[in-house]
């Protein structure tokens, strides 16, 4: 694997000359009430890298939580004319990603490119450039190491950062896309360097991750599917509010809704946005019957969907192990601690 | 796809001088949707019409919309003819492009830009409509009337007189009401019980009004055309059938020595009693809370007196006896409760608006009287016989004062209204005194003289002119005993000094109030009242024997101050409301009201507290199984007069306004902003 | 704390509830705890840390949380204040649920960071809280508490913000609103947002655009305050659970400050207190009505 | 963002939302007396202020009005009785509200007008006009939404 | 309960026994009299017939300070000082050009929330408190409650009690264990100010207030009022008929019949400084029913 060098400073700079170059940057950056997202930023000043894990997760850079499909206009004669959206193309550069947001990225290109190749999505992706850091882990949430991934991984980026100490990474180039960057601009990046400190850190934050994360997730699958009824959905779903904070804040929940939005008589645009099957309106039937009726079926659609049933179609986990819905759930749900539950249920029954 | 057709008038000159009416069309025309649109000099005409039914007929219009006048002056006219082509009224509107467009603007350009975008916001609502029909709701040709005092008595009477059946319910052991206590009435002095006494009995025995006496209302339901009212029959301790009302039982009855509330307090009655000779029903009533048996037995103890039962030689006495509940079916309601005297001691029954005039030492000073304590020394069947003696010693008075407004006109007691009628009884009682009493002070303090009516002016002027009554204008500050005297010291604000008398007795105009429980009974009726109780009428002076619910209707004092020639007015126009109301089949009424989706009703009944009409009721929705899944809000049409409140009250949106539903106004909005 | 583990055991083994709904340690600090037995009874907790508001566990709608039977809901005095508002509005009925008040002088702004309460530390809304215990309870437990003095750090921003422009306040609230992705967070935890359908979902007519665009999303919060205009309680759990930091307090803040200066009305725990919205006075202020 | 540009030839368009009974009856005599005013206004007519909800003010500005008029009956002169009560309390927090989140509150007006003022319809209108215009266009909440 | 406590000339002067009874009953009754600093004159004698935003800015100084000292309520035990400070409270609240123009006089923050209250009121509503600590209730001693003009009046400045027929003193008398009588002048004029230089008067208004209260058989008329109290103390001797051989009507402030029911000293209640002997009360609460005496003080 190719890679190569770079001080924090000439990071900055990197920031810098790809916003002279009319390049979108974005980063971890502080809103107004203080926390850390991933924002699009005005100057290399704004990006914040030593900041945990951002509120969201990158994926609203592919997958806006609105976006404007097409217009219509009713013409004389009550003709339909539509307007297409164009497609997304400006150039931009991700900087300080989280691998495990990268990860659900490239996770997601699965289900968006299967039967119907999602034009938006895959004219950002192409037009996006993902320069991860590698992560030391966070706090008790992360889960990275139990759905087959880690704070280093470089799945879905295209350059990832490791740091060798005295504000340096080590950057590794992972695909030609991250190639192409390094090439662009040279007087940023140094000859490789401190592969041991980088090997070191990495060693670090997996140990660090792995203390507190539950067992791995893929050896649950017998259990989960002989198990589809089993009372531990309804016990663990008591707290839920059906919220949807969960699917709001994960990388990888990608659902959305197409809606039609008049503007005025006779137009106005189709616009998709984000949805979530936590609520009953997500699955309900024009009869007003609702295949899930109640949240120990939506709480257990999303854990199966993350772990069973993508995976098992397209031969990889959705969950990427951020942590971001314990994190961001008003009722103190936990998936580590339903993980472990299952594991244990699981340990049990064999 | 809707097919509407656009009708713009010129209205002559008015609407086209203006608007260019042509361009409208024009415009309309182009609308998706409008499948006619034509523009003509008077829509209204005849031949305006005929072009409407025969567009309707020929291009198979499913909607019209009118750009003419308002739609107050016209919306009926092309409903109507609408309707004659075959098409719903309903589906037909008016953009009202004259008083709300030509008349008001001079610039043409401005004023046929917003006549087509009127003229648009209707096409985008028709659009929307829906057909809808007239409410048709049947009529039960009964009649409750609640209250038996004149108004009641007179109600009762000319709705029955008209035909119609009626349930005549009195609170009190025997109907006459206020009217019964008096002595003579003004402005005539002739005797009230001679001119009231054969109106009751007319109502005893007129073969359609079913009177109930010692009753009250205990709730209603329903609504105009509908009611179903349970009343609650209380238990008289007299079976209504045995009795023959010979009295032997009140004879017997050793406990003479209650206060009687038909004397004011001045005479006695036994525990058994009928509250006056020419009671009706001529039937006696057991106090429970007095009868020695009865008190006996609530303290578990034997029987301690058995005289009445004894007396009884049909064995009437029923002790036993439990209050019942019957339920009768009416179609309109009159309410006719009348009024009380203000409470001039301290003590205003909880209320903290009123306070009482405890310097006047009603209640510490025996021989300061209101004015119904008098009506009742003056009557020849009180406790004096007609002779006005001092309730403390017998004695009879040489000087009375009698002061007029206590209660009324003072806001700082909490009445500001005039009382009506003491004026003149006022006058009444110091001729009665003095006719009755020869050379003996009466001495009146008064704001001012309010006799407006018939013969009234005439007779307070004979009050002091002839009758030799002494007003003086102002007010007592101060009154108190003073060994057998009672001290009334006051201020003649017309001469210009203060004013003192020596009075041997005092008697108290004081204020007419609404009945205790009022607030009640108009709240089971959702009739509205203001903040002393009084019934409000639906408008005061167009409706003004009408109430805010349909089918209520309110007569006598218990709407205002009223006196006796009042209060039979207004009976009488309330029987004539009611009749009116009775001569037809069917009530028909506008489809405007709201509809519950219960699907989507959270039950939160925000709409329930919001009804002014108490139109919404509580609804159960059911599985098949009959579990009941939710309690939801429903409307009833009858009672729902299409205001809406609840509609923009409901947080989910689950109410509707036929007529003016969200998506109605939504699609207006929409059209004007383009 | 042991009070509370005793009442609760004793109402589970009288049978006076069949769950106690309170408070336990979970993996990131204290959560909402469902305990059906002694064993989870003795887990309960009551600190600082317990912002949650329980009370939307009531609704019926939640039929997995009814099906474990008659409920005990420990309450602050906030979510007592919700507890009202569900009976006021019918969604509850008093005898069906046993109400545990706990005496409470505010929680922490950030309850997972943990910690002891102080003037720094208190919720913004707990500094304008003037009830430590409530009266629409079964049982009372906990030892009586001093309020802590501390200004109002949400009274001085909503000062602030009406010291600004029009224009300065719409560049503030669209920067706020542009983070929303209307997960519907807010709702799904108010208390008082129970509707069967929420409005937001209505589609015919579509009052509320369910894009997160600017224009769904100022119309959305604009009609939520509208709806919640003299019912919210301010437990602070649509701001604690807003995924995006919106300060979604201001708003409902202001809409409390409007109710309460032309009103005269505060939420509180008395459900026969009818809703300022939905009653009237015929001297209400109309100094804006021309 | 709210404008604050007076741009010359800017006309406001202007909804207003009125009862039945008072205030569309009120302008329907300033008409019959030809009482001449703004041209800026349509009116949505509806029976009673208490039918009006927050929501036609809100989505009449979402869909681009640059102002708002509602207007019903006097107190104590409700054809319903009570519904213009109703509508005060709601709209006393609806125009606070909206100011709060940066909506000029010159843009919304409240009035009552009854039968017999068509002089006063007329001043409610040409006020709202004038108050308007000073605010300039309100296209910002209506942009909100971006387009293709 | 903390009040704000404004003594006016009177505790300090002619009534020292009302503001020393005052802080006697204060402690053992849970109030906190809290001395307003730096209070002024109330504007009683003469400054509300001279100027009218003298009349209102002088008691409204003392609101200001009493509101600085972080007060809700004030206790004025004057009568005269109670109205006027009652009274400037109630006029500003009703005016906003005048609360604006007194702001600008007093160049202080003030935003007019101390409520204004009298010892009687303070009382009633301390009467089951009263009745609970009444170690030595006076029973059997009949007290005439005198109002006079300014403690009621006007009713829409001083609220507590129905202006016409009042009943607060009566009912802190019964919560003493006396009895309270039923007598009529109450509420009349006692001479007021007019002590010095209208003499006659003052006789005349007097002794119709102490003949009534005989008739009804008191053996103390009850004050809360300094003026009140001077008029029918000190000009007792004068209000005696020639040859008239009546036992003088001992004066007493509703404070000092509270003290006396709560077992307070005598003296420490200053009952030594009236003219008219009280023995005929202090008798009473000691327990002993003895018949009155007849002195002269």
């Amino acid at each position: 694997m190719n890679a190569t060098t770079i001080s924090s400073s000439d990071l900055s700079g990197l920031a810098a000359d790809l916003l002279a170059a009319r390049v979108r940057v974005a980063g971890p950056a502080r809103a107004s009430d203080g926390t850390v997202e991933y924002r699009h930023a005005g100057a290399p000043a704004e990006l914040v890298l030593d900041s945990g894990v951002p509120r969201r997760s990158l994926k609203e850079f592919f997958l806006p939580p609105t976006e404007p499909l097409f217009a219509w206009r009713t013409g004389a004669g009550g003709r339909v004319e539509l307007l297409e959206a164009p497609l997304p193309a400006d150039p931009a550069v991700v900087i300080g990603a989280r691998p495990c947001d990268a990860a659900g990225i490239e996770a997601l290109d699965k289900v968006m490119g299967w039967d119907y190749r999602d034009e938006p999505w895959f004219a950002r992706r192409e037009a996006t450039t993902i320069v991860s850091l590698a992560c030391a882990g966070f706090d008790r949430s992360c889960m990275c190491t139990s759905v087959g991934l880690a704070p280093d991984t470089t799945k879905g980026s295209d350059l990832l950062l490791v740091p060798i100490g005295g504000g340096a990474f080590r950057a590794e180039v992972v695909t030609a896309k991250g190639a192409r960057l390094v090439a662009a601009y040279p007087a940023r990046f140094r000859p490789a360097s401190g592969e041991a400190e980088a090997e070191a850190f990495r060693k670090a934050a997996r140990e660090k991750v792995a203390a507190s994360a539950p067992p791995a997730a893929d050896p649950l699958r017998p259990w989960l599917d002989a198990h589809f009824d089993h009372p531990l959905w309804r016990e663990a779903s008591l707290r839920c509010h059906g919220c949807g904070a969960c699917a709001a804040v994960c990388p990888t929940c990608h659902c959305f809704d197409i809606v039609d939005e008049p503007e005025t008589v006779g137009t106005g645009v189709r616009r998709r946005n984000w949805d979530t099957c936590q609520t009953p309106r997500f699955t309900i039937h024009a009869s007003g019957h609702n295949p899930k009726n109640d949240q120990p079926a939506r709480i257990r659609q999303r854990v199966l969907h993350k772990i069973v049933i993508y995976p098992k179609k397209f031969g990889e986990m959705l969950c990427t192990g951020c942590g971001r819905c314990s994190r961001a759930c008003p009722g103190g749900m936990d998936l580590p601690e339903v993980l472990a539950r299952i594991a244990a249920l699981a340990g049990g029954a064999q | 796809m809707a097919r509407i057709g656009v009708f713009v008038c010129h209205c002559g000159e008015n609407i086209g001088r203006t608007v260019d009416c042509h361009a409208v069309a024009e415009a309309l025309g182009q609308v998706p949707g409008v499948a006619h649109a034509v523009d003509y000099k008077y829509m209204c005409s005849d031949p305006g019409q005929q072009l409407i039914k025969a567009a309707i007929a020929e291009k198979q219009l499913t909607g019209v919309v009118v750009a003419a006048c308002s739609p107050h002056m016209h919306e009926k006219t092309f409903r109507r003819a609408a309707s004659s082509a075959g098409l719903n009224p309903f589906t037909c509107e008016m953009a009202n492009v004259r008083e709300h467009c030509s008349w008001i603007h001079e610039d043409r350009a401005s004023a046929t830009a917003k006549a087509i975008d009127l003229s648009r916001m209707m096409v985008e609502k028709v659009k929307r409509n829906v057909p809808l029909s007239t409410i048709r709701i049947p009529v039960t040709r009964r009649a409750l009337v609640i209250g038996g005092g004149i108004a009641g008595i007179q109600a009762a009477l000319d709705i029955a007189d008209g035909g119609a059946e009626v349930v005549l319910v009195e609170k009190a052991p025997s109907i006459g009401g206020h009217m019964s206590q008096l002595s003579e009435t003004f402005p005539t002095l002739d005797c009230s019980q001679c001119i009231l006494t054969p109106r009751m009995v007319e109502v005893y025995q007129h073969p359609r009004i079913r009177l109930m006496s010692w009753s009250e209302v205990e709730s209603v339901e329903g609504y105009i055309g509908n009611f179903k009212v349970t009343i609650r029959k209380k238990a008289r301790g007299v079976d209504e059938d045995k009795c023959n009302g010979c009295g032997a039982c009140t004879r017997a009855c050793p406990n003479k020595r209650i206060p009687s509330e038909f004397d004011c307090g001045l005479g006695k009655r036994p525990a058994i009693y009928v509250p006056f000779p020419q009671a009706v029903p001529n039937l006696p009533v057991v106090d429970r809370a007095r009868c020695t048996l009865l008190i006996a037995r609530s303290k578990g103890k034997k029987d301690a007196c058995m005289k009445c039962v004894e007396a009884c030689q049909r064995g009437a006495i029923d002790f036993e006896q439990k209050d019942r509940f019957v339920t009768e079916e009416v179609g309109a309601i009159v309410v006719a409760t009348g009024y009380q005297l203000y409470e001039i001691g301290r003590d205003q029954g909880g209320r903290k608006d009123l306070h009482g005039y405890g310097e006047y030492g009603y209640g510490t000073i025996p021989d300061v009287i209101d004015g119904m304590q008098f009506e009742r020394l003056a009557s020849a069947s009180g406790p004096t016989a007609g002779r006005i003696l001092r309730p403390s010693d017998g004695r009879e008075p040489r000087t009375i004062v009698f002061l007029q407004c206590v209660g009324s006109r003072d806001p700082a007691k909490g009445i500001e209204y005039c009382s009506k009628i003491c004026c003149m009884y006022v006058a009444k009682h110091a001729m009665l005194y003095r006719h009755k009493e020869n050379g003996g002070r009466a001495v009146v303090f008064y704001m001012d003289i309010r006799a407006a009516g018939k013969g009234y002016d005439e007779f307070t002027r004979r009050a002091i002119e002839e009758e030799g009554a002494e007003y003086v204008r102002g007010r007592v500050s101060r009154m108190y005993r003073d060994g057998d005297v009672i001290k009334v010291v006051g201020f003649d604000t017309l001469g210009g000094e203060p004013f003192g008398v020596d009075a041997d007795m005092v008697v108290l105009a004081t204020a007419m109030r609404p009945q205790p429980g009022i607030e009640s009974l108009a709240q089971k009726l959702s009739v509205s009242y203001d903040r002393h109780g009084f019934i409000n009428e639906a408008h005061p002076k167009l409706r003004p024997v009408e109430t805010n619910t349909a089918g209520v209707f309110v007569a006598g004092a218990c709407q205002a101050p009223r006196d006796i020639p009042d209060s039979v007015s207004m009976a009488s126009a309330t029987a004539s409301k009611v009749l009116g109301l009775f001569s037809n089949e069917m009530l028909e009424r506008e489809p405007t009201v709201a509809r519950v989706d219960a699907a989507i009703c959270a039950g939160c009944f925000h709409c329930e507290r919001v009804c002014p009409y108490g139109a919404v009721t509580h609804m159960e929705v059911k599985d098949r199984q009959g579990n009941v899944l939710k309690v939801v809000a429903d409307v009833n049409p009858g009672v729902c007069q299409g205001c809406g409140t609840c509609v923009a009250t409901c947080p989910s949106k689950s109410v509707e306004l036929q007529g003016f539903t969200d998506e109605q106004v939504w699609a207006q909005i929409q059209a004007f902003l383009g | 704390m042991t009070e509370l583990r005793e009442l609760a055991k004793k109402l589970l083994a009288e049978g006076a509830a069949k769950v106690v709904i309170g408070w336990e340690e979970g993996p990131r600090g204290v959560r909402p705890a469902f305990a059906t037995d002694a064993a989870a009874a003795d887990r309960l907790v009551f600190d600082a840390r317990c912002a949650h508001d329980l009370a939307p566990y009531l609704d019926r709608r939640r039929v997995h949380v009814a099906k474990l039977g008659r409920p005990a809901v420990v309450v602050k005095p906030c979510d007592a204040r919700a507890v009202a508002g569900l009976i006021r509005e019918t969604q509850v009925k008093r005898e069906d649920v046993v109400l545990v008040g706990v005496r409470c002088g505010g929680v922490l702004a950030d309850p997972e960071a943990g910690g002891t309460l102080s003037a720094d530390t208190i919720a913004d809304r707990c500094r304008t809280c003037d009830s430590r215990e409530t009266a629409l309870a079964d049982h009372v437990v906990g030892t009586p508490v001093e309020p802590l003095a501390a200004p109002s750090r949400r009274d001085a921003r909503v000062a602030e913000l009406d010291a600004m422009t029009p224009a300065q306040r719409w560049a503030f609230w669209q920067g706020e609103l542009a983070r929303c992705t209307r997960c519907n967070a807010c709702r799904q935890v108010c208390p008082l947002c129970y509707c069967d359908r929420c409005m937001a979902d209505k589609t015919q007519p579509q009052w509320i655009e369910s894009s997160p665009h600017g224009r769904g999303n100022l119309s959305w919060h604009l009609l939520r305050a509208i709806h919640l205009a003299g019912r919210c309680v301010d437990c602070g759990e649509c701001e604690r659970a807003c995924p995006s930091g919106i300060p979604l307090g201001l708003i409902t803040r202001k809409v409390a400050s409007v109710v309460a200066d032309r009103f005269g009305h505060k939420p509180g725990d008395d459900p026969a207190v009818p809703s300022p919205i939905g009653t009237w006075r015929s001297d209400d202020p109309q100094e804006f009505i021309l | 963002m709210e404008g604050t540009a007076t741009a010359t030839g800017f006309e406001p368009r202007i909804t207003a939302f009125v009862c039945n009974w008072c205030t569309y009856t009120g302008a329907d005599l300033a008409g019959t007396s030809r009482l001449q005013m703004a041209a800026n206004t349509r009116i949505v007519r509806l029976p009673c202020t208490g039918r009006i909800d927050p929501a036609f003010v809100i989505k009449a500005f979402e869909r681009g009005a640059d102002g708002v008029i509602v207007s019903g009956c006097h107190p104590a002169d409700c054809h319903y009785t009570a519904g213009n009560y109703h509508a005060r309390r709601r709209f006393a927090v609806l125009r606070e509200l909206l100011s709060f989140m940066g909506v000029d509150e010159r843009r919304v007006t409240f009035s009552w007008v009854s039968a017999s003022e068509g002089a006063k319809w007329r001043d409610v209108v040409n006020g709202a006009v004038e108050r308007v215009r000073e605010c300039g266009p309100f296209e910002s909440y209506r942009a909100l939404a971006g387009g293709v | 309960m903390k009040v704000a406590y404004f003594p006016g000339c009177s505790m300090h002067g002619t009534s020292r026994e009302y503001g020393e009874s005052l802080h006697a009953v204060a402690e053992p009754l849970g109030v906190e009299l809290d001395e307003v600093r730096d209070w002024n004159c109330c504007g009683a004698s003469s400054a509300h017939a001279s100027s009218r935003m003298l009349a209102v800015a002088l008691p409204a100084r003392s609101l200001a300070l009493a509101e600085a000292q972080g007060h809700e309520q004030l206790l004025a035990p004057c009568a005269a000082c109670y109205n006027r400070l009652a009274g400037a409270r109630h006029e500003i609240a009703e005016d906003a050009e005048l609360a604006g123009h007194v702001k600008r006089i007093l160049a202080r923050p003030f935003e007019n929330r101390v409520a204004v209250l009298n010892a009687v009121e303070v009382l009633r509503d301390l009467g089951e408190t009263i009745k609970a600590k009444a170690t030595s209730p006076l029973k059997g001693l009949k007290v005439a409650c005198y109002y006079g003009c300014l403690l009621v009046r006007p009713a829409a400045v001083t609220r507590f009690d129905d202006p016409e027929d009042p009943s607060s003193m009566e009912a802190v008398v019964k919560a003493c264990g006396a009895e309270p009588v039923a007598w009529r002048m109450r509420l009349e004029c006692c001479g007021g100010g007019f002590s010095l230089s209208r003499k006659p008067s003052v006789v005349r208004l007097g002794r119709a207030i102490l003949e009534d209260a005989r008739k009804a058989g008191a053996d103390a008329i009850a004050v809360a009022c300094p003026m009140c109290h001077s008029n029918l103390d000190f000009r007792q001797k004068a209000m005696a008929r020639d040859g008239e051989d009546k036992p003088p009507m001992p004066i007493v402030f509703i404070t000092q019949v509270v003290g006396l029911a709560l077992g307070i000293a005598p003296e420490k209640l200053g009952m030594q400084r009236h003219f008219v002997s009280t023995k005929r009360v202090t008798s009473r609460g000691n327990g002993e029913a003895t018949a009155p005496a007849a002195e002269v003080g």
